[in-house]
């Protein structure tokens, strides 16, 4: 291990041997950035809870050093303990306090704020989560949803400065995600509070975090730049099955009528639906590599809306599924990743250096 | 009148003894079953059976012990002399002494395994929402205990109205400074005045009764409103 | 602590006397406006409590062996003891006896309760009088033993021994009379119950008075009323 | 209510009052098919898990009928005891027995099984769960997706005849969930075992479902086929983003090669990833309706292998976003749904009743 | 020799009846303290403080009341009688109804505590495994309350070698039949037989410690087995 020396970030460096019968042994070293959101991700039983347990001190036994910042928390000789870091944590398994209710759950953890950092308010918070209606019950009377809820907004109450949840949405429904992930990523972004968030689901991760970290049987496989990982062929997302790309670019036009905004980028436009992004503002989408289809030719009386002209890059078979290749493509400087089958890749005999038609059929606005 | 005044000097006293015992012993109990709950050391088992230990004498035996050990021969007895204090034996204090070392294994073991059985859940959600150590005992373990403490409450404030072997012993039967009812209610007894002894008997059986069917109730309504219903 | 009680006389009595002393010491205090405190419990009990400071000032025993212990460990005043009951011994049931002989009503019992002879002088004298009519071994297997006199009247009273041996001031104090077998003075050793001032005390010349108090010749008439033998044999 | 009398189902008419603050009332009166994956379905707190424990028997004071096949579990004269119930049971958080290990607490459930019906084997669902190497642990000592991969074997070793399943896998990862969720499928249709299967994720429920009741504070709000109400416009599952359709056909060919496989159905044939299927057995293939664009003409030069002659069926705009369209197609008399953009539709000028091509970039087999 | 006879024949029944009272208090205990920790009639509270009765007597006055009724005179003495038994008092069979009846608090109180902590969740999830009402109870609730009965046998155990007041009185202090150690040694204090006191109320003092050490720590070293390290 070598000795890191960057001091606005959070670093972790960790041994943590877990006593019992399989010999899971935690070993990571890790500069993760300090803002903004961090996956943490990686099969079940990888150590995902176990990390976050050790930086926010829960585990006493570890050996090394988590330092945020320019505070340190641990190192050879110093353990700050947990109550004494500024962390907010939402436990797997919600983690309430029985014997009070969803609001009194609520007020302990108000009670103990940070007070001279009062970014998240307790209105929003309950409105958001929207738990109003269960606030007088005991956690033993709470759906699992509810029980989830109601532990992510303690945590976020206590005002931390930084974040760690594990697997916080993974009880909700779909359209409930929709209402809170928005907030959870607005909120890192403006009150500057790193998360750190476990997630089994791609989807949630790709729309949340700028940073990835994967891990697997304790130890760091893959970690980076979200968009950098999602480029990259080869990585542990080919596992995932949809591989995607980051874009960013700025927005150059609106259509009300339509409900659609265009982005610029590398020389090429593309449309997604309008949101509330300003015209000439930068912004991040995700294209999903099953969304994009291959033409030799540009046709226009298609429904797909985004025809990129690209040139192939790379093109890589997945030795698990020879019926299909992953297609690397270049729209301009920007990488932009397809996968077809084997079969049309021969039918149309692509090559690289080849100009082709991009056609994607939907984008997802990032941020 | 049903009591004679030295009868209700008794119950005074009683009452004052059984809740002072009973309000010390939990105080002393909850760091000594909080250590027993959560150690790893080996001293433990030793120490979970030292607690134990005054229930294994006869209480006239144990009392007998107390008074060689607290008295001016006694090694704590001289220790406690020599720091300026009265002696223990045969006052107010040396019963309270007495009666917090014999009912003490009955409040430390309910607390302690309301202890052990709060697990580490709830200790870590208030550790990671800046609780200290301190603030993490008072609102969260002590609450999660409650009904530890109502057990121990109960047995140990009923364990020293009933006790009196060493009482006696300690105490020496001294109205108003030592005669406690159970003394009181055997020397009745003695005195073949059965009359008397009934109706002492009696009243501190409905007395007892009712303090302990209100405490439970309380604790049966709070139960209630937290928990669904039940199975089997 | 407080230790008011230095000013009045404290008294550790022997529970088999409580009745007596309770009368007796209401005379005292009518007589010299001087009150008493009394405290109860077995001649052991005390007698451990006295050599471990007990702030009484007079000890009224069950026996004469304590009081003595007491005087040789200088513990009480050696001039002081004094002889101050002599217990009676009587056989009682609550149901009417089958025998007037108290042989044969030893033999027809089928529970008979006596006071433990190692501890109790009653029960010691329970146990010569026993022998002195051959009849030990016989009761000794139908027999249960109480820690003190007092226990052994509440087996009889309760009627779960047919009969026992207890003390006549017993018989004498309680509601329930039952019926009593006298025995004679001569079966058994004298019961005699000696008292001591204790050298701790801070009250000597109360003490003292209380001492001759006791063995005037009309307290001592009443404490035989009270069912203690009359005069030494 | 009226008075069903279709004896080969599970019935359930229930009415249960949660005591509580918030005055919930489950209300539901529901006839579920007795073999295949009926999904429950709907919002944090709607009463999923209450109709579960209702079905179960955990809820004592709950009025109305349960009856499987021609077994009444429960009317308003009996009531039969949850263990005297051939149900398997995995709680929303696990509800391991913390005193037994994972190998105890399966062998809790195998000494308790039915054993005249012994479907599931003890080497298959440790295999399938990966759970070996953690058999000796405590569940206090198991990662979160462990302890729920244990929950699930043990609710399977009981040998249930009907499985009720609360989330089962919102633990686990996706490549987990990738391994399990097929066997899962097969079990329920090889050993005729009905499951209701609780979940929040749509990918999974069309996956694994047949039959698919939604609930919303308590009462059903749509219930029936799943392939009837995925092609149902309009359906709460509008709400989900990702509407898709099930088309039944027969496999007609197959090319070892490219790896790939083509489903006949209704007189048009469609490529699809090749399976364990064999040729001329049927096979049922989702299409997501993100996944289906529209075009004028056919285009063979573009990598889309599966081009549809379609007809215009109908078109419905989302009031919630008016930047997308919902078209359903008829290959045939199968539907198909389209989601594109308003913009396209205009730009295509596409009506009611027209013949276009439906170009489908990628379909899932399903079983 | 150390001991007597006599002081080992009391040895030998204090064992035999401390090791009774505990696995019979423990068995009837068992249904009190369940019905106790699960039931939601106002019943409980009372019933409750009826089990804590006998703690609130001293034990001699405890055990005099019990000889009157259990004596011929006494309600359940005659219906005993009534039904062929041979009268209670004076018996070994006696003092072990006696002991139970003094002890019955402290071995009910740590089950029923012990009951109430573990909840809905495993005995749903073995409902749910074809676990019938009696199957959960031994498999599921017996092992979770597993430190609950430890304590309640440790306490049952210990208070009935320790008793005395009730036991004299019931006993009545025969050889070999009732007269246990506490007895023994009590005695040889009235009798100022320091020594032999001193003796025996060693080796019971260290018999005791050496069977609740090992006691307890069988039970912790089960226990770090199944939880991982603390907190705090
Ligand atoms: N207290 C413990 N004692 C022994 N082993 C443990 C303990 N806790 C966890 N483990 C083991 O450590 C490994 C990592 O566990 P961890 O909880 O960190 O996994 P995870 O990545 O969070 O998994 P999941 O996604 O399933 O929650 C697992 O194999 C688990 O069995
Ligand atoms: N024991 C209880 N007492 C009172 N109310 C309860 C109790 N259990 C659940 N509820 C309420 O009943 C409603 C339905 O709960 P249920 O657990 O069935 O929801 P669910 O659909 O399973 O939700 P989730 O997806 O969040 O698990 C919730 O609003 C909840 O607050
Ligand atoms: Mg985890
Ligand atoms: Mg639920």
């Amino acid at each position: 291990m070598t000795t890191h020396s960057i001091s606005k970030a959070l670093h972790v460096r960790i041994e943590q041997q877990r006593k019992g019968t399989s010999d899971f042994l935690l070993d990571v070293d890790l500069q993760i950035p300090n803002t903004g959101v961090t996956a943490l991700f990686g099969p079940s039983g990888s150590g995902k809870t176990t990390l976050l347990r050790c930086i926010a001190g829960l585990e006493k036994k570890t050996k090394g050093l988590v330092r945020l910042n320019d505070d340190t928390w641990q190192n050879h000789q110093t353990f700050l303990a947990p109550h004494l870091r500024p962390i907010g944590y939402v436990f797997q398994d919600a983690n309430l306090f029985p014997h009070l209710t969803a609001q009194e759950n609520l007020q302990f953890s108000i009670k103990r704020a940070d007070k001279h950092q009062s970014v998240i308010s307790y209105a929003d918070v309950i409105q958001l989560m929207g738990i109003e209606s269960v606030l007088s019950q005991y956690p033993a009377q709470l759906s699992g949803g509810e029980r989830q809820r109601v532990a992510i907004a303690r945590a976020l109450l206590i005002q931390p400065k930084l974040l760690l949840m594990d697997e916080p949405l993974s009880a909700l429904d779909d359209a409930l995600k929709q209402d809170i992930l928005p907030y959870l990523e607005q909120l890192c972004h403006r009150a500057n509070i790193p998360i750190i968030y476990v997630s089994h689901s791609l989807d949630e991760v790709i729309r949340l975090a700028d940073y990835m970290i994967v891990l697997e049987k304790g130890n760091v496989i893959e970690e980076g730049e979200i968009q950098t990982l999602l480029g990259k062929l080869g990585t542990t997302f080919s596992k995932y099955q949809d591989a995607s790309v980051v874009i960013t670019g700025t927005v150059s036009q609106q259509e009300e009528k339509w409900g659609l905004s265009w982005l610029c980028f590398s020389d090429q436009t593309i449309a997604f639906k309008k949101g509330k992004e300003q015209l000439g503002s930068t912004l991040r989408l995700r294209i999903q590599s099953k969304d994009v289809s291959l033409s030799l030719s540009e046709h226009s009386d298609s429904s797909i809306l985004n025809r990129l002209t690209v040139t192939i890059d790379d093109m890589i078979s997945d030795p698990k599924d020879p019926s299909m290749i992953m297609v690397r493509l270049l729209a301009g400087s920007t990488p932009i990743l397809a996968r077809i089958t084997t079969l049309s890749a021969h039918k149309l005999s692509l090559q690289k250096g080849q100009t082709v038609i991009a056609q994607i059929k939907s984008v997802a606005v990032l941020s | 009148m049903l009591f004679s005044p030295e009868d209700i000097g008794a119950i005074w006293l009683t009452l004052k003894l059984a809740s002072l015992v009973t309000l010390l012993l939990i105080l002393i109990s909850t760091p000594i079953a909080w250590w027993l709950a959560r150690t790893q050391s080996w001293l433990k088992g030793p120490i979970n059976a030292i607690v134990a230990m005054p229930l294994v004498l006869p209480p006239t035996v144990l009392g007998f012990y107390l008074l060689l050990f607290l008295g001016p021969q006694g090694a704590l007895g001289q220790f406690l002399n020599q720091l300026g204090f009265s002696p223990l034996p045969f006052s107010f204090a040396g019963l309270v002494v007495a009666s917090m070392v014999y009912s003490l294994p009955f409040v430390v073991q309910p607390i302690q395994n309301a202890f052990s059985a709060i697990g580490e859940g709830p200790l870590e959600a208030a550790a990671t929402l800046r609780a200290s150590p301190w603030d993490r005992f008072i609102h969260v373990v002590i609450p999660l205990a409650k009904p530890g403490y109502i057990s121990a409450a109960v047995l140990g404030f009923a364990h020293t109205v009933g006790e009196f072997g060493v009482v006696l012993m300690i105490g020496g039967n001294i109205p108003d400074e030592t005669r406690v009812i159970s003394v009181q209610i055997y020397d009745h007894v003695e005195a073949l005045e059965y009359d008397q002894a009934h109706s002492l008997s009696l009243l501190m059986i409905s007395f007892a009764f009712l303090v302990l069917a209100f405490l439970y109730s309380v604790q049966r309504r709070q139960k209630n409103s937290a928990m669904s219903g039940g199975l089997l | 602590p407080s230790r008011s009680f230095a000013a009045s006389l404290h008294l550790a009595v022997a529970s088999n006397f409580i009745s007596p002393i309770k009368q007796l010491a209401q005379d005292f205090e009518q007589e010299t406006g001087q009150s008493l405190t009394l405290s109860f419990g077995s001649s052991g009990k005390l007698f451990a409590q006295i050599q471990n400071s007990a702030p009484y000032d007079i000890f009224l025993s069950a026996d004469v062996a304590k009081p003595q212990a007491l005087v040789q460990s200088n513990n009480a005043l050696p001039n002081s003891l004094v002889i101050y009951a002599k217990g009676h011994l009587v056989f009682w049931s609550v149901n009417p006896i089958s025998s007037t002989s108290l042989k044969d009503a030893v033999l027809n019992a089928k529970r008979i309760a006596i006071a433990n002879p190692k501890l109790a002088p009653y029960g010691k004298a329970a146990e010569e009088s026993l022998t002195s009519l051959s009849v030990w071994n016989d009761a000794k297997k139908k027999m249960v033993q109480g820690e003190n006199i007092g226990q052994t009247y509440q087996f009889v009273y309760s009627q779960n021994a047919d009969a026992g041996f207890v003390a006549l001031s017993q018989v004498l104090a309680g509601k329930t009379k039952g019926h009593v077998i006298d025995i004679p003075s001569d079966a058994y050793q004298q019961i005699n119950q000696a008292a001591v001032i204790l050298s701790q005390s801070q009250n000597i010349e109360l003490a003292q008075t209380f001492m001759a108090f006791l063995m005037r010749p009309d307290i001592q008439a009443k404490i035989v009323q009270f069912g203690y033998a009359a005069e030494p044999h």
